[in-house]
Order: C-alpha cells, then structure tokens, then sequence
C-alpha cells in the first residue's frame, strides 16, 4: 500500500498541469447548451489539442493508436482535467470510451484504420443506440432488428437515451439479427451512419428540462454488413468487451467535482449563516467522509485494475451503488444550505444538479439491479427470485 | 370515537374529485404546468361556486359551514390533482379578503426569506413576516409587485418571484397569525399526503403493467418493496394530518406537516424510481410531483421547525 | 371523524380508571422474571381481579364468557391500563388472546365450557406451538407430525419461541397430520397438556440475555383426538381464524409506553444537557410526530375494525412495519440519550429494551415478509419472484 | 500509486489470522465471552511474541519496525476474531509501558465520562482526558481502581468500571496527545472493518444455505439486497481505513473511524436480520459483534466528534 505517486506518475502530472496552464487560458467560450453544432465544434477542438498534445486516446492500446497509459495516468489525467477546468469528453464520449475500444479490440484491421483515427483526432463523433424504451433494465430484450438483404442491413426499431444523437456521425448499434436465439444470442454490433436514409432523430425532455438524451427512430435503415464488429449475433459478447477498458476510472472526475462543491456548500454555509445549524453542519460532515472514502475506493479499484491488467472490475457496482446514493445526498444538503427559498431558483448553482441527480439511482443500471449484480456474481447469492 | 368518514365527507370528497375529474384532468393539468402554473381564474371560480374556498365561513355568511376536516379532505384531493394555485392561503383569506370565499380573488402567501408564488396574479398577499401575520393588498401590493423579481422556478407549477424585505409593506394584521400558520401547515400537509397516495398509485399501476425479464416487475421484491414502502409512508401520515385537522392542535399540525412533506417528496422519488428511465423524462408527471413537494416542505413550517415544535411538546 | 369518544367510553374509561386506583395499590410485588412459578402466581392473581371485576375476556363474544366489548372500549382497557401501570396479560396472553378467540370460534360445545372459562379466571395458562426452527417464517412448511393411533394423535417434533412454555398448563399446537397435502391443507390445530409424557422444555436465551422464550421437544406425545379443534386438516384456517380477533388493539400498550418512553427521554436529555445538541433534539421532535402518528393509526385501525365488525385487517401489516422500525429508533435514540458511558451499562433504563428492540424487525413476521403482504394483498401487486 | 496489499502485508494477515484461527476459534471466543471477556494472558503474550504489540517500534529497540498500515491489517482480523481487550491502547503504550511491547503488560483506554474497560486487568491506564493524554499506574492506578464501581456491562466480551473524575489521578503525560487518539481511533475502525466484514460473511453463508419456501432465502432479493448493502457498506469504510493508515491524517482518520464504526454496526444489523428469528438467540455470535461494535463506536472519537472534525476540514 503507497498512496504515493511514483516520480514517472508525478513527472506525468507536472507535465499535464503545465500544458493544461498553457492551452486552457486561449479555449474558446463555452458555447450555449442549445447550440448543438457550436459545441460539436467546441468538443472536437478540445479534443484535437488533446490529440497534438499526445493526450488523445491516452488509456487506449498503442497499437489502436492510444498512449497505453496505466490506469493510474489515467486517473491523473482525469484529476486533473477536472481540477484545471478542463472541457468535459463531450460529443467525444462514446467514441473514446465505448465504440472506439470496442473497434479497437473486436474489430478487423480495415475497421480499426477507418474508424479509430478519426475519433482521437476529434473528427468523427460517435453516439450509443443500445437502450429501447420497452426494454429498460432488460437490456437485452432490445428489439431493434436487422434483416439481412444482399450486403446491406435493413435496421428498423426505436433507441432512446441517445447522447449526442444531433451531432453524431457515427451510432454504435444493437441489434436483433436472431428473433429465435436466446435472447443474448440474436445480437450483433453495427456501426450506422448517422445521415443514413431513416434515422429520425427526437429530442427528449427530462425532469431538468433539458435535451441531452435523444429518441431514434430507425425505418429500414441500411447498414453495410461491413459495418458489423464481430461475427452475426455475437454482438453481445462484443459489447461486453467495453466493459474491460473501465479501469476504475468511470468517476474520477465527477468525485472530483463533488468534492469542490462539497467545498463550496460549506464556504456557502458559512457566508449566509446555515454553519451555524449542527444539524446542517453535521450533515456536511459525513458527506465529507464518503467522499473521501469515495476517493480512496477509486483509487483503490485504479490499482486493482493496474495488478490485474484491467479485468472487468465489477467492483464498480459497489462503487456506483454508493456514490449514486452519495451524489444525490450531496444535493439534498445543497438545498438546505440554499435554504427553502434559493432551492427552488433554477438560476441557482447546484439546483439543475439537483434535478439530474435523480437520474443517478437509475442511469447506467438502476441501483436495483446493481445489487443484484453485487448479490449474485461478487457475493455468490444464488440467482432467482 | 370514530375516525371513519361520514357520509357528507365521503360524498364532499367525491364532489371535488368528480369536479377536478371533469375540469382538470391529466391533460389540462400538463396544459397548466407548460404556460407556467398560472392560476386558471375559470377554474378557480367554479372552485369558489362549488363551495371550496367558503368552506368554513359560517353559513350565515354565506358560508358552507363546515371545519377543518372537511377542508382537509378537499385539500388532499386538489394535492393529487396537483392543482396549482394558492389554494391554501385563499381559503385561509376568504372572508377577510372580498371575493376569495367566492373564488373571485388570488390571496397568495409570503414568507420572510423567500420566494413568493404566483404573486403577479395575486390580489391580495397573507405575509407571514415574524410574528406579524397580515394581509397585503391594494397599493402596498402594487408597490411590492413592482420591486419583485422574477425567478427561474424550479416548480413548473408555481411562478415565483424574489420579493424585496416584507417589513416594509404594512397591511392589515390579522388577529389569529398563530391559527392561520397551523391551518395552513395542515392543508398544505393534506395537499402532500394527497401527492403521496398519487404516487403511490402510479408506480403501482406502472409496477402491474411494466414487464422487464419476462414479468411485471411488480413481481420482484426489489420493487414490491419500495411500493410497500410508499403505503407505510403515507398511511401514517394520512392518520396524522387527519387527527391534527380534528384536535386543531399545533403540535399535531406539526406532526402532520413533517410527515406528510416526507410522504410526499420520497413517494414521489420512490415513484421516480420504479418508473426507471422513464421517470426521468419531463413526458412523466412525477417530477411535477416531486417539484411542487419540495416546494410545499419550505412552505407554512419547515421540518426543521417542525421537529422543534414538537421537541418543545416534549418531556 | 370523530376523536372525541362518546359518553357511554368515557363512562366506561372513568369506571375503569376508578377500578384501577382502587386494586393496584393492593398488588404484591412485581416477581423477579426468573421466578416463573412467582410470575404464574403474579399474572393469575391478576387476571382474577380482573375476572372479578368484569373485565377478563374484554374482547371475547359474550357467549364464550366474554364480555362483548366495542373495539374502542377495548382501546380504552389498554390504554388506562398501562398509563396506570397495570401488569401486563403476561403468561395470559395465548390463552386470552390466540388460542381462546380460537376455541371460542371453531370449538365444539364441549371443548369451549372446558377450557374458556379456565382462561378468563386465570386458573389455567396456555402457550403457543407454532414455530419451528426450520420453518422460519415460512411457518407453513412446519414438520412436527402427528400420527393417528386409536383415540390419540402421537406427536413427535420441535418447537420454538414458545413463552411462558415452563408454567403453561396447555399448549396450542400446530402439527403435520397429511405429509402428502400441500402444505397447508396438512396441518391440524391440536391442545395438548403440556404434562404429558414426551414434552420437554428447554430455555432459550435471547440476545438481552434473558429466558423469555422456550424450545419444546415433542418425542411421541399422546393427544387424545377429542383435542383437535376443527377438522383434521384443517389446522392453518383454524389458526387463521384468530387473527380475526385482531382488531387493530394489538400494540395500543406499547405505543403509549413508547410516548411515555418519549417523554422521559426528553426530560432526561434536558437533565443532563444533551438537550442542547440540536441533532438529538430534533431527531426526538421526529420521534415524537412518528409515535403521535401511530397512535392515531391506531385509533384508525380500531375505528376501521369496529366500523365493520372486526374482519381481519391486514392494515396490521403497515402499522408493524413503521412501528417496528421506529420503535427501534426510539431505543437508538435513547443510546444518545445516555451517552456513550451510560448505554453500556445493562443496569441503566432502556438498555435492555434497546436489545429487545431488535427483534421487533424480526418477530411475528419478518419486515420482508409483511412488506410482501402489504405489497401482495393491499396494493395487488403480483405474488412471484 | 500502488493501493494493492504488498506480499508481505499479505504474508503478516495471514499470519496473524492463522494464530488466531488456532488460538482463538469459534468455541475459545464463545468461552471467552461466557466467562465475562477477561484478558487471556497467555493469547496476550502469543500475540506479544508474535510481534502484535511491538510492530510499529523500531528494529533497534526490538520492535518489529513496521507502520501504522500494518497495524491495521491486524487490528482488522483481531476485530473479525472478535478478541476482547485493550488491543489498541496497548500497542499505542508499547515502548512506553514496561511489558506492553511483548504481551505481558495490559493496557486500558480511560476516556472522560465513559466506563473503563477491562480495568482490573490493566497494569497502566492509557488516559484521555480533556487534551491532556496521559499514562496512569502504579499507585494512582490502584486508588483508581479501589473507587471504581463495576457496570453490568452491555457487552459479554468487555469488563466495565464506572470510575470517579479521572482529572484526579495524575500520570505520565505523553507529549502525542493528538497522534495518539487519532491512531487509537483508526485501529479501532480497523476492529470495526473486521466485525463488519464478518457479518457479511455470516449473512451470506446462511442466505445460501437456509432455505425457505423452497428455496435459499439468498434467492430473494430482499435478503440479496441487504447483503449487497453490507458489502457497500463495508468497501468504501475499508478504503477510508486503509488510506488512513497510509495518510496519518487525522480528518481521513475521522472519515475512517466514521464509516467503520457505521460498517460496523449496521453490518451486524442487517447480519441478523438475514439470521431471522436465530439471529436473536445468544447462541448466535453476530450479538457479540453488535455489542461489541456499539462499545467501540463510543470510544475514541464518536460518531458526532468525527463529523465535526470533518466539517471544520471543509470550505
């Protein structure tokens, strides 16, 4: 046990944080959350400086043109970026953190040269067509399906919880190519064009009031069978393949963030006088403890990652479980620092995230579902009921 | 002793929910919140015709005639409508303020420190401001309406405003500021508890039909659970804000406030939950639930002061 | 809704109150819990003071020897009783409250002049066979079997959490009579002497280190058939039968000793300064509008019961449920109280009934068991998984 | 950054685990309580000679030379073995105390206002008392001990003394006053780590094999969902103990004993809640953790000291 970073990680951090000071200071303004084609433009210039830069695809195997980074560079560059204010991954996200190391590890030689540079030179965006509005939790129940014809797909069915969907070139797709197989086994990967003849993208509204998830509507879309990553209803297995690029990494820097606002509810508190309520006070106090702890169990599932060469950690239920509770603790408290008034003020810092924290229990697996996931494959409780 | 309904309340109860069934259902309430939760002044005065603001001014006034019980259980049902509108306050007005008994008049409510709803609409104002309980109207409105700011609000219900220190607008005080303040915790309580019950009927019809691993999840303990969960919550409440509306007690009231808020704000969350994604979208009404729950929790008696009040009742 | 009790209960609570100020003064000392035949002695006087004064059997039907009292009168019996500090029902309780309502309603002529009015004058105690170490909570699946031979049954089995099993003149028990029916159509409701050869008692210590409970081994007892109840197999709707005695009064004593609890916890808290924490003071104001809102669920549950006769209500299961949990929190809360010094100490008030308090999510149904109720048989959720 | 356990931190847990499991199974720890909890000398100097007590002095001084990280990964399988006694205070006195070092002397915690446990054994008083830390024995010890009055003690494992105003008995100051609490406080996180991963392990061996309605109550996911909560529970407390002891930092010390003690505790709740009815038998161990775990929730630093710790750390 050293929580001590080698000389090699701190030289990797004093060299992020230098070029962070040089760059961050001449970015552009942040464009408006409506503007989809400005921050297309804005995520896709980060992302290029990332690239010149030689941070680009930095957790990415060398050989798909990523720096193989450890896990723990990795957690570095993503405290750091945080903590310098660094652009989010944005419109990036799926390409560096799904589609691309999939390509990457399931794909033939022609797929990874046609897809991958594009997405670590910020190029091409990349969005998600995996959840179905009827499938839910049950995510491989999807029901999207494609019918081969010739060498074409001809996809038709329904996506929601599309990010990005507006701005996206490419959609990482699952699909039913089996309707007899077992439910996990008529499944394949396609990549799907965007601006393909029957994608009809709508915006959807969540409780925040805010459009960053997309529905999909597919009508016979036509998808080259050369688009397919892996073989013809081997597309769950594929995609599972993802899950062994998550190294701990997943929260960093939404730990990060939680912890200055932590920081910052308490500077509140103590300005317009809710410090002085033990009960407020208090309360601070143990979310202070959980994040902390929070911190330390990443860094702990960093370096198992790093030991094991990156298995799929599914220790990250545990880790998602608490913190999805944790976060929307965190605004809880936010509300009673704001006081009955300001919390309900959507100009107010904290209470949109308020709003979006609800999603946190549910998002990415709802925490039901999560224990589950702990009961039976880490505790070894039988499945069933 | 007999803590069942009577007939008239059984059949009071009805009349009002048969009326929001026919005047604001599901999609004239989704109308409602999308221009902003302004008051409907239709609505309003057919509200005041049938009888709901006047409830309690005596008969011989024109009045209905009937108490805090029967005011409560009318509340409870405009709460699951999720009605919006300074309901509580009017009521609490009519009588003293010309035309809130006949639903002709808004009285909305404002409190020291913070944002005061629907106040634009608002022909008369009942500020809760320390100990001084008053009633705002006519000039000193106009003034206050002046200087007030609007806010983003996170109730797409209520439209709020940010108004300027209340001390400085005089108005006529009210004898019974301490009576008002425990009435209107307790119809705000009933407006909660009937939140909760809406939302616990949602996620169980959503919980029946759903169906995810080949069953409705309803059928899964994880779910079963939180559903049975949102019933253990409401029904004690239930009993508390009824007791509190027949004892009149403030501790009650407190009592009722705190654990109808509860009730309200986790079954709506719970609701939220077993929604799943769905829940999260604007499409799905819980979050105007959750959103007007929140809303209610800071208003008349927060928990905080509640557990206070009823610490002080203790020992 | 009405809260104010009519004159008729108020007549009735006042001749009460006066019975009471006139008999408890008179009572001998409270035996120590280990003297069994003293607490035998203790709760039969008792209950013949009551037996003497009209009130033994409250609630039982007039023509079992009760006396036919309204659901609210029986509220009243329990509330003045424990607010004047009157013993408990003690080693009367299975007989008043299970296993005579259960003989009143399902006995022959014959078996209800035997054993009834041996209850009501407290001259015979009864105990509860039921459980068994491997049912658990699914109390149906029970294995004690009897076995017909001539006139008798020959019962061989064990069970558990049997009180008052050391002075208890008869048991209820529950036995298997048809390992071949489904498991609840096998079952018969049997009385047996609990002097009968064959039945051994054993202690069983709990968690506070005390010896309320029993285990009971059953090696080929003979109960003569002449002591079923109901037909053979026909025991579980027997038992059942019982529950519709419940009319919503079952903890209407322990919720007013948990407010009197309250109240002294606040009083001690002012004493010793720890009133001044804000956090604790608070969390008893919660304390407070919980246990005020289960007394007026109380007296919803009764006036529910008597509005429509007493049919059984499984609204018993929403108030256990909450009660149990906050009766815990009470105790939790009274840890606080004490400070960390005091509630280590056995000998300080509430000590004890904090261990108690941790079978309350336990026994009599599991709160995952009555969340399944509450959840299957109120809201109609479907049975499964 | 390495979090991983070395090999030989790997090699010292199951070292100490193996001696444990040999001197100190189930039926000697059940013997053990029955008899009151009393001190086992000869187990005492086994772990003193296994270095248990002298780990963290220095190799020159005979000391084992290892650090606070090692600690706690003994101090985590004493606490899952649910050994009674003042481990933490005496490793804490070792070097200082005559014999604490190899086992001989024993050791007790005297904190202001709290019973002393296992006081008649000890052969010096580690004190904490206002910001004056201090090593009492000797003659002032005895006179502590002749006016000390025995407490029927909530926990079987632990001998209580209610003792008078410590502030009279003068010792040895220590001039670490602060190091010391805030390191007492982490090695009993890490007993509280231990007893809580033990609850898990208890919960989930009996959900797998008690079978209920025809199946292993482990299959339904009300008891799957407590056991995943205790595993919950117990991870980020492990890492905050963990990062703790690498840190010396006395907030993350207050987050860690903050989140063991709450492991802890509720771990054995919900350890017998999934036990059911057996759960609240003395004949089940998982009361032994619970009391146990309740006694060290109040010794060091207490759950509402630790959040004030923490909160001061904030802004």
């Amino acid at each position: 046990m050293d929580l001590a970073y080698t000389e090699e990680e701190e030289a990797f951090r004093a060299r992020l944080r230098e070029w962070l000071g040089s760059v961050l200071p001449g970015l552009p303004a942040k464009p408006d959350p409506g503007d989809w084609p400005g921050r297309r433009a804005y995520d896709a210039g980060w992302q290029r400086l990332l690239y010149d830069a030689g941070y680009a695809g930095l957790h990415w195997p060398a050989d798909a043109g990523g720096r193989g980074a450890t896990p723990t560079q990795h957690l570095i560059f993503l405290e750091e970026t945080e903590r310098a204010g660094a652009p989010y991954v944005g419109a990036n996200f799926v390409g560096l953190l799904h589609a691309g190391p999939t390509i990457a590890a399931e794909g033939t030689a022609e797929q990874r040269a046609r897809w991958l540079p594009p997405v670590l030179r910020g190029e091409e965006m990349w969005c998600q067509g995996f959840s179905e509005p009827d499938a839910g939790s049950d995510l491989a129940s999807l029901r999207t399906r494609a019918v081969r014809d010739g060498d074409d797909y001809v996809v038709s069915g329904q996506k929601i919880w599309t990010s990005h969907a507006e701005v996206a070139d490419w959609c990482e797709l699952l699909v039913r190519t089996d309707a007899q197989a077992p439910k996990h086994r008529g499944i394949s990967w396609l990549a799907m064009r965007m601006d393909a003849p029957g994608v009809t993208v709508r915006p959807l509204r969540t409780l925040a009031g805010s459009t960053e998830f997309a529905e999909m509507f597919l009508d016979e879309v036509r998808v080259p069978v050369s688009h397919r990553v892996g073989a013809e209803n081997d597309g769950w297995r594929v995609t599972m393949v993802t899950l062994s690029f998550e190294r701990g990494t997943a929260f960093v820097g939404e730990v990060v963030a939680c912890r200055r606002t932590l920081d910052a509810l308490a500077a509140e508190a103590r300005r317009n006088g809710r410090w002085d309520d033990a009960v407020l006070r208090r309360r601070l106090g143990r979310l202070s403890a959980e994040f902390r702890a929070l911190w330390r169990l990443t860094q702990w599932n960093v370096s198992e990652a790093q030991a094991s060469g990156g298995v799929p950690g599914i220790g990250g239920s545990v880790f998602k479980l608490r913190y999805s509770h944790v976060r929307q603790e965190l605004y809880e408290a936010a509300a009673e620092v704001l006081g009955a008034g300001d919390a309900l003020d959507l100009d107010r810092e904290w209470v949109l995230d308020r709003l979006s924290s609800l999603s946190y229990t549910i998002a990415a697996g709802t925490s039901q579902i999560q224990r589950n996931i702990v009961a039976e494959r880490i505790l070894g409780l039988p499945k069933g009921r | 002793m007999d803590f069942q309904l009577s007939e008239d309340q059984r059949a009071l109860r009805a009349g009002i929910r048969g009326l929001l069934a026919g005047r604001f259902d599901r999609d004239r309430m989704r109308a409602a919140h999308e221009r902003g939760g302004g008051v409907d002044r239709a609505l309003w005065r057919e509200l005041g015709a049938a009888g709901f603001f006047a409830l309690r001014l005596p008969e011989a006034t024109g009045g209905v005639g009937l108490g805090l019980p029967e005011s409560v259980l009318m509340f409870e049902e405009v709460g699951r409508a999720l009605l919006p509108g300074p309901l509580a306050a009017t009521q609490l007005a009519a009588g003293v303020v010309k035309g809130a008994a006949e639903g002709e008049a808004v009285v909305a409510l404002a409190e020291a420190g913070r944002p005061v709803g629907h106040l634009e609409e608002a022909d008369a104002l009942l500020v809760l401001d320390g100990d001084r309980t008053r009633l705002v109207s006519g000039g000193a409105l106009r003034r206050l309406v002046g200087e007030a700011q609007p806010v983003r609000s996170l109730d797409p219900g209520t439209p709020l405003w940010r108004v300027p220190d209340l001390s400085a607008y005089e108005g006529e005080v009210l004898p019974d500021g301490a009576r008002l303040r425990c009435e209107g915790a307790l119809l705000a309580a009933a407006e909660q508890l009937g939140s909760a019950g809406r939302s616990l009927e949602a996620a169980v019809q959503h919980a029946r039909e759903r169906e995810q691993f080949g069953a409705p999840i309803g059928a899964f303990q994880a779910v079963k659970h939180l559903c049975a969960g949102m019933l253990v919550r409401a029904e004690p409440a239930r009993s508390a804000v009824y007791a509190a509306a027949v004892t009149g007690d403030p501790v009650e009231a407190a009592a009722a406030k705190l654990l109808a808020d509860e009730a309200a704000v986790d079954n709506a969350r719970d609701c939220l939950q077993v929604h799943g994604g769905m829940g999260f979208t604007w499409e799905a009404d819980v979050h105007l639930r959750l959103k007007r729950a929140w809303l209610r929790s800071g208003q008349w008696l927060t928990a905080a002061d509640a557990e206070e009040v009823l610490a002080a009742g203790l020992g």
